[in-house]
């Protein structure tokens, strides 16, 4: 006979407010089979662990119901609560009285009805619930880095750093990332590769580290500490261990006029191309489609002026496998391009720029070597106006969300602007100013008050071109919204910042999720913010959302300690939700009756076959069997097997058609 | 072919030039133009300034019109009427409740006619076939002026593009025409504000006269009787908000094609305008 | 007369639909509380044996939820509860279940306010349906032969 | 307001785009970002002061602000909901008295012939308002150019006409 303990929990008001704890956890008391019915305010805090735990102790229990929130939240909780009083910890449930019905209903008798029966329906489980041991799988301590930008840097040197192996991947032909186009960063004004670069070079030298750039992730498979991924690097069309650097083939490169990717399309690239100076790995790859050589099949000048003969035209792809324990994905995002704004004239005024331009335009490296002058005619803009949310919260057209980092750059822009162009005047449409953020709100102030940016609250209504000049239609909507009409010679636009390009490919060769925008969701928006819902995949910089500088570091230093922190054990535990097939007594020793159905089923290659041989080592019978290691437990095999052989742990045949029925018996 | 026709009371009147012009150009591609029996003023802009149900009622009227003669592609010419007619079968279409209008006024009307405004219809019927047909290129600058009703509401007439359209531009290209980028292609002429407030138009109709003249257009070309009225009736108020006189005519898009396909100036309608047509 | 409240039983994933039942929890998005939620670790684990077994045992109508397409926390298991649900329905159509009664859909943990439009959606749309006790009369239970014999 | 139009006052968060596009915001007593904060704030003082602008008068419906508007807030169709409530009530701006004569000297002109008689309007018009001169002398050049019809064109369902006239006015009233 079962002893069931039912433990309902207040959830401080969230699940009392609205349902009837103490007549869930008195009705649950009358049950067969349950030897114990309480409730409490916060079933979590220490007192009600302990509540749980003497229970078991005094009572006896041999299952335990927590009826609180969502399990996604608390199981490992109140099982480890449970481990600790002697119970086997899935022989403990939890029933989501919160998330699942105190939030989403009203208070009123169905919504305790509804809370009873979510009580009964794991009452009825747990009865048929088996202790299970945990399992124990080895881990490969090497871990995968996906980005090379500024987060995947700093995640990939602090796990160096902890003495581990890690392989950066970078799917651009150099690592830094955005980080690199910046000119100088706020709120400190230092600039941006100044600071960056030693951290690249670092990257490149650290013995921990094996570097790939123009590298892609092909496939992933496996689980926490036992990942195996398949990495395409792409062809660089030339022999890095021959390639000394030394730019000969980039001077002389006939194809001149490709847009540089790294300078935003205002300055050229040749095809064989190193993207920037400061490139690590300092030697160049071919852009295979802008070559004349891979275009028409002649040329070849980079053959001839290579003094090393490192060029190799008839170079393919290559897809390397490599065994890891964890991964941390670091790939940015990328900005949206303007052009869905007909009524600003991106695309068709070259004068009318993004804020990553601008960027370019203000840097040392860039076009112009850090003079801000106009892409039309290279004249310096004497007025320049800067648009905030243009593509920003903007449901209509646009991302409706707020893309964070446009506030503080373009209070940048308008300092550089202002300490650059002495005399000019710049303007700023903007409809809040959002500057949280150590020394943010300093630094917009000094903008405005030390530099003489003109902050005008409106958003701007369209932009035309007339001789010569960007006629801006803005408002000031704190002068009873009194348009405001400025002839500007540049105008930059805040563009919004979106996941990347392939980014939902991404999550679902690795099985991560991602929210509506595409960006890689985290495992708990406050308390899991580095981590994945799949174990052992973390999370880093504006992946996930957009980051400025300092919180992408900080990101990826947190996932960082979350790798070595499972690089820390030589052995990790598994929860047993796994298959397994029946053995029963000879002569029938499984119900299993070979059709193996479930090999073609299982995803994971899991299953294999065993033979059951009599005394005299002769072949009787041949069953499937799982490969706990394998295993992942989805449970696909079971609702494939025909003779209902192969079961799985947690969620049994048994288990499931219980709650069923115990959910509709007094429904 | 026969394709509906609704005239609307402007062409009838201040904007015959408009009428004339679109039957001679139909004429001449074999297109026949069947008025609608009885038909009735739209509302206009006060129908829907005033009462919604009205606004509603009167388009309705046509419509059922329409569709009792057997209907189904009618062609309006004003763009005031067509964004009448346009959004009356939109909300008639999303909303059960207002089907309570035609109704309670003894109309039958089930959905089956199309609107085409007068560039809908060029470029279908007329476009396919028109560069064999250019007789006297229109070999001249000019500004496609769209206004308002032609474009918006976008999710309702889902006409063009909302800003920058290019329809008219590309019409004007293959008879023969250079069209100019410019800046004010749908800011609006201040249309019904025409007679009650001359002094708004004034100012509004100026910056697009001024804007095309400044970019050297030789003429404007419209496809709305209101904004040909405002552009070309109100001249005087226009050169005094621009503190010159500018004589950049305003033409119809079937004035201009009528006259690429070498059309009789006055059976176009030339004549009425008050700015002299010198192209 | 008080309104027929039908008993709803939603089969769902734990990786997106349950996640995501949770999210329209963490929004405070109310729905109808006619639905109770089975905890499965995939579409792909779902026998639809269950579905037969929750009409036998009284439900009036079924919620099966899991990933959207490609984004199964198990690779592929969605796909095969949808090809398995194809062969399903032909087979109910054919023994004359009402396959209007069950609801197949995919919800991602990032789709909180979805959930509570299908919970609601599919409440009014078996409420409209009424009772499902035709169940019994197609299932047709070996008593009554017994008592025709 | 949002049960008769279903426009969500709520979602303007007050960007001013709308106002920065409008062609007659500049003659507006308040441009239409400040109309919806207005009308936000659900202060009846508020509200009035809004019925009895000039601006729901002078807006043109030109749809400029929907247009861009990145909430799409439909401001326009909001204006329209505006103006026959003003005038419901009788809270016209005096300022608007040329430009609601005009509209219903338009709607009488139809109401009677189906169809707008040009001079009539133009005679319906300066009676109401009194501006005899204004215009004056586009008339004849209109008439010279024969854009001016000197008889009225009537429409044959003149009683169907007038029904459904009568029958919007009432349902206005209730």
């Amino acid at each position: 006979m079962s002893k069931i303990g039912v433990f309902v929990c207040h959830c401080g008001e969230n699940i009392s407010a609205t349902v009837d704890c103490a007549k869930v956890a008195e009705t649950a008391g009358n049950y067969d089979g349950v030897a114990f019915s309480v409730d409490y305010k916060y079933m979590c805090s220490d007192p009600g662990q302990n509540l749980i735990k003497s229970a078991i102790k005094e009572k006896g229990l041999t299952g335990v119901v927590v009826a609180s929130c969502s399990p996604r939240m608390h199981e490992p909780t109140f099982r480890k609560a449970c481990a600790e009083a002697g119970l086997n910890p899935f022989m403990c449930e939890m029933a989501n009285l919160r998330e699942h019905c105190s939030w989403v209903h009203e208070k009123c008798e169905a919504t305790t009805e509804k809370a009873i029966d979510l009580v009964r329906i794991l009452v009825e489980k747990v009865k048929y619930n088996h202790s299970l041991n945990e399992i124990k799988v080895p881990v490969t301590k090497t871990a995968l880095v996906i980005g090379g930008g500024i987060a995947g840097i700093q995640a990939s040197l602090d796990i160096a750093n902890t003495g581990h192996k890690v392989i950066l991947i970078e799917r651009d032909p150099s690592i830094g990332g955005h980080m690199s186009q910046l000119s100088e960063t706020f709120p400190t004004l230092d600039c941006s590769q100044c600071i960056l670069t030693p951290r690249m070079v670092e990257v490149a030298q650290h013995p921990n580290i094996t570097l790939y750039t123009y590298a892609e992730l092909e496939s992933l498979e496996g689980f926490i500490g036992n990942f195996k991924a398949k990495i395409r690097r792409k062809s660089k069309s030339i022999d890095e261990k021959l390639c000394t650097g030394c730019g000969q083939c980039t001077t002389k490169c006939p194809v001149k006029k490709i847009p540089s990717e790294f300078n935003e399309g205002l300055g050229k690239r040749t095809a064989i191309y190193v993207p920037f100076p400061q490139a690590v790995p300092n030697k160049p790859v071919i852009d295979r489609k802008n070559c004349t050589y891979y275009i028409k099949g002649k040329c070849k000048v980079c053959e001839i002026v290579c003094p090393t003969g490192a060029i190799r035209f008839d170079q393919e792809d290559q897809i390397m496998e490599v065994e890891i324990g964890a991964i941390v994905i670091a790939t940015g995002f990328t900005i949206k391009q303007p052009d869905f704004f007909p009524e600003y004239g991106y695309g068709k005024y070259p004068d009318v720029i993004t804020g990553l331009q601008f960027e370019r335009l203000a840097s040392a490296s860039g076009p112009t070597l850090g003079e801000i002058r106009r892409p039309s005619d290279g004249k310096i803009p004497e007025k320049i106006v800067f648009l905030a949310c243009a593509g920003s919260r903007d449901p209509a057209k646009g991302i409706p969300y707020c893309s964070k980092i446009c506030c503080m750059y373009i209070a940048k822009h308008a300092m550089l602007y202002q300490h650059k162009v002495h005399g000019g005047k710049s303007y700023v449409f903007y409809m809040d100013i959002r500057a949280g953020g150590k020394q943010y709100e300093e630094f917009v102030r000094r903008a405005i008050e030390d530099d003489g940016v003109n902050y005008v609250r409106g958003r701007v209504s369209r932009i035309y071109e007339k001789n010569g000049k960007l006629i801006v239609n803005g408002v000031d909507t704190l002068l009873n919204a009194m348009p405001v009409e400025i002839e500007a010679d540049m105008v930059v636009l805040a563009t919004a910042g979106i996941a990347n390009d392939g980014a939902e490919e991404l999550a679902q060769k690795m099985h991560i999720s991602y929210d509506p925008y595409k960006f890689f969701a985290e495992a708990h928006p406050k308390l899991k913010p580095v981590e994945t819902n799949t174990a052992g995949i973390f999370l880093a910089g504006a992946c996930q959302a957009p980051r400025d500088i300092p919180e992408s570091v900080a990101m990826a230093s947190g996932a960082a300690v979350k790798v070595a922190g499972l690089f820390s054990q030589d052995e990790l535990t598994r929860e047993p939700i796994i298959a397994v097939v029946n053995r029963q007594a000879p002569p029938v020793y499984s119900s299993c009756v070979g059709c193996f159905l479930c090999v073609s089923a299982c995803p994971y290659q899991a299953i294999g076959k065993e033979e059951i041989k009599n005394r005299n080592g002769e072949v009787i019978k041949s069953i499937a069997k799982v490969n706990p290691g394998l295993c992942q437990g989805c449970g696909t095999c079971v609702a494939f097997c025909r003779t209902k052989s192969i079961d799985i742990q947690g969620y049994t045949h048994e288990e499931m058609y219980t709650e069923v029925m115990a959910l509709l018996n007094e429904y | 072919m026969t394709l509906g026709f609704y005239p609307g009371c402007s062409l009838k009147g201040s904007s015959r030039e408009y009428a004339e012009s679109v039957l001679a150009v139909a004429k001449a591609f074999d297109i026949n133009l069947e008025e609608i029996n009885d038909w009735n003023c739209c509302g206009a802009t006060a129908a829907h300034n005033m009462n919604k149900e009205l606004s509603l009622a009167l388009p309705a009227r046509i419509l059922s019109l329409a569709e009792k003669q057997g209907l189904t592609e009618i062609v309006v010419p004003c763009a005031a009427c067509y964004s009448r007619l346009t959004v009356t079968i939109h909300e008639l279409s999303k909303d059960p409740a207002l089907k309570a209008i035609t109704e309670a006024n003894g109309l039958e009307y089930t959905g089956s006619v199309t609107v085409l405004n007068i560039v809908q219809m060029l470029d279908k019927y007329i476009t396919p076939n028109l560069e064999g047909r250019v007789v006297k290129p229109f070999d001249h600058k000019v500004a496609c002026y769209y206004g308002c009703l032609l474009v918006r509401p976008h999710e309702i007439l889902k006409f063009d593009r909302e800003e920058d359209p290019q329809t008219l531009d590309v019409l004007m290209l293959k008879a023969g025409a250079t069209p100019i980028d410019w800046a004010f292609k749908t800011e609006c002429c201040g249309a019904g504000l025409s007679v009650s407030r001359t002094s708004s138009v004034g100012r509004l109709s100026g910056k697009i006269i001024g804007d095309a003249k400044d970019r050297g257009a030789e003429a404007v070309i419209v496809a709305c009787p209101m904004c040909h009225s405002n552009l070309d009736m109100r001249r005087n108020e226009i050169d005094s908000y621009l503190g010159e006189k500018v004589d950049i005519p305003v033409l119809y898009i079937t004035q201009a094609i009528g006259l690429a396909l070498g059309l009789d100036r006055k059976a176009l309608g030339l004549q009425r305008h008050f700015v002299k047509v010198t192209v | 007369m008080a309104e027929f409240e039908p008993k709803i039983v939603a089969f769902v994933c734990n990786w997106c639909t349950y996640a995501g039942a949770d999210l329209t929890g963490t929004s405070r998005i109310k729905y109808a509380s006619n639905v109770r939620i089975i905890r499965f670790p995939c579409t792909g684990r779902i026998d639809y044996m269950l579905l037969l077994k929750a009409f036998d045992e009284g439900a009036d109508g079924i919620i099966v939820s899991g990933c959207h397409p490609n984004d199964c926390h198990y690779t592929s298991g969605n796909f095969h509860a949808r090809r398995r649900w194809i062969m399903f329905r032909s087979l109910c159509d054919f023994t004359g279940i009402d396959t209007e009664r069950i609801k197949f859909s995919w919800v991602s943990a990032a789709e909180g306010a979805k959930w509570a439009d299908i919970v609601n959606a599919t409440v009014a749309s078996i409420r409209e349906l009424g009772p499902y006790t035709e169940y019994k009369k197609v299932a047709k239970y070996p008593e009554k032969e017994v008592s025709h014999g | 307001m949002l049960e008769h139009t279903e426009v969500k006052v709520t979602h303007c968060y007050q960007c001013g785009k709308c106002s920065a596009g409008c062609p007659l915001s500049e003659e507006m007593d308040y441009p239409p970002s400040v109309i919806m904060r207005m009308l936000q704030t659900g202060d009846p003082v508020l509200e009035e002061k809004v019925l009895r602008s000039f601006t729901i008068w002078v807006c043109l419906t030109c749809e400029m602000c929907f247009a861009r508007c990145p909430m799409s807030i439909d401001i326009p169709k909001m204006m329209d909901f505006l103006r026959e409530k003003s005038l419901n009530e009788k809270k016209a701006n005096p300022k608007a008295k040329e430009i609601v004569a005009f509209h219903k000297s338009f709607l009488d002109s139809i109401k009677y012939t189906g169809r707008l008689y040009e001079i009539g309007l133009f005679v319906d018009y300066k009676t109401r308002t009194l501006k005899i001169f204004d215009d004056l002398a586009l008339a004849p050049k209109m008439m010279k150019r024969g854009k001016l019809n000197i008889i009225p064109e009537l429409i044959k369902d003149r009683s169907g006409m007038a029904s459904i006239f009568r029958k919007s006015n009432k349902k206005n009233k209730n």
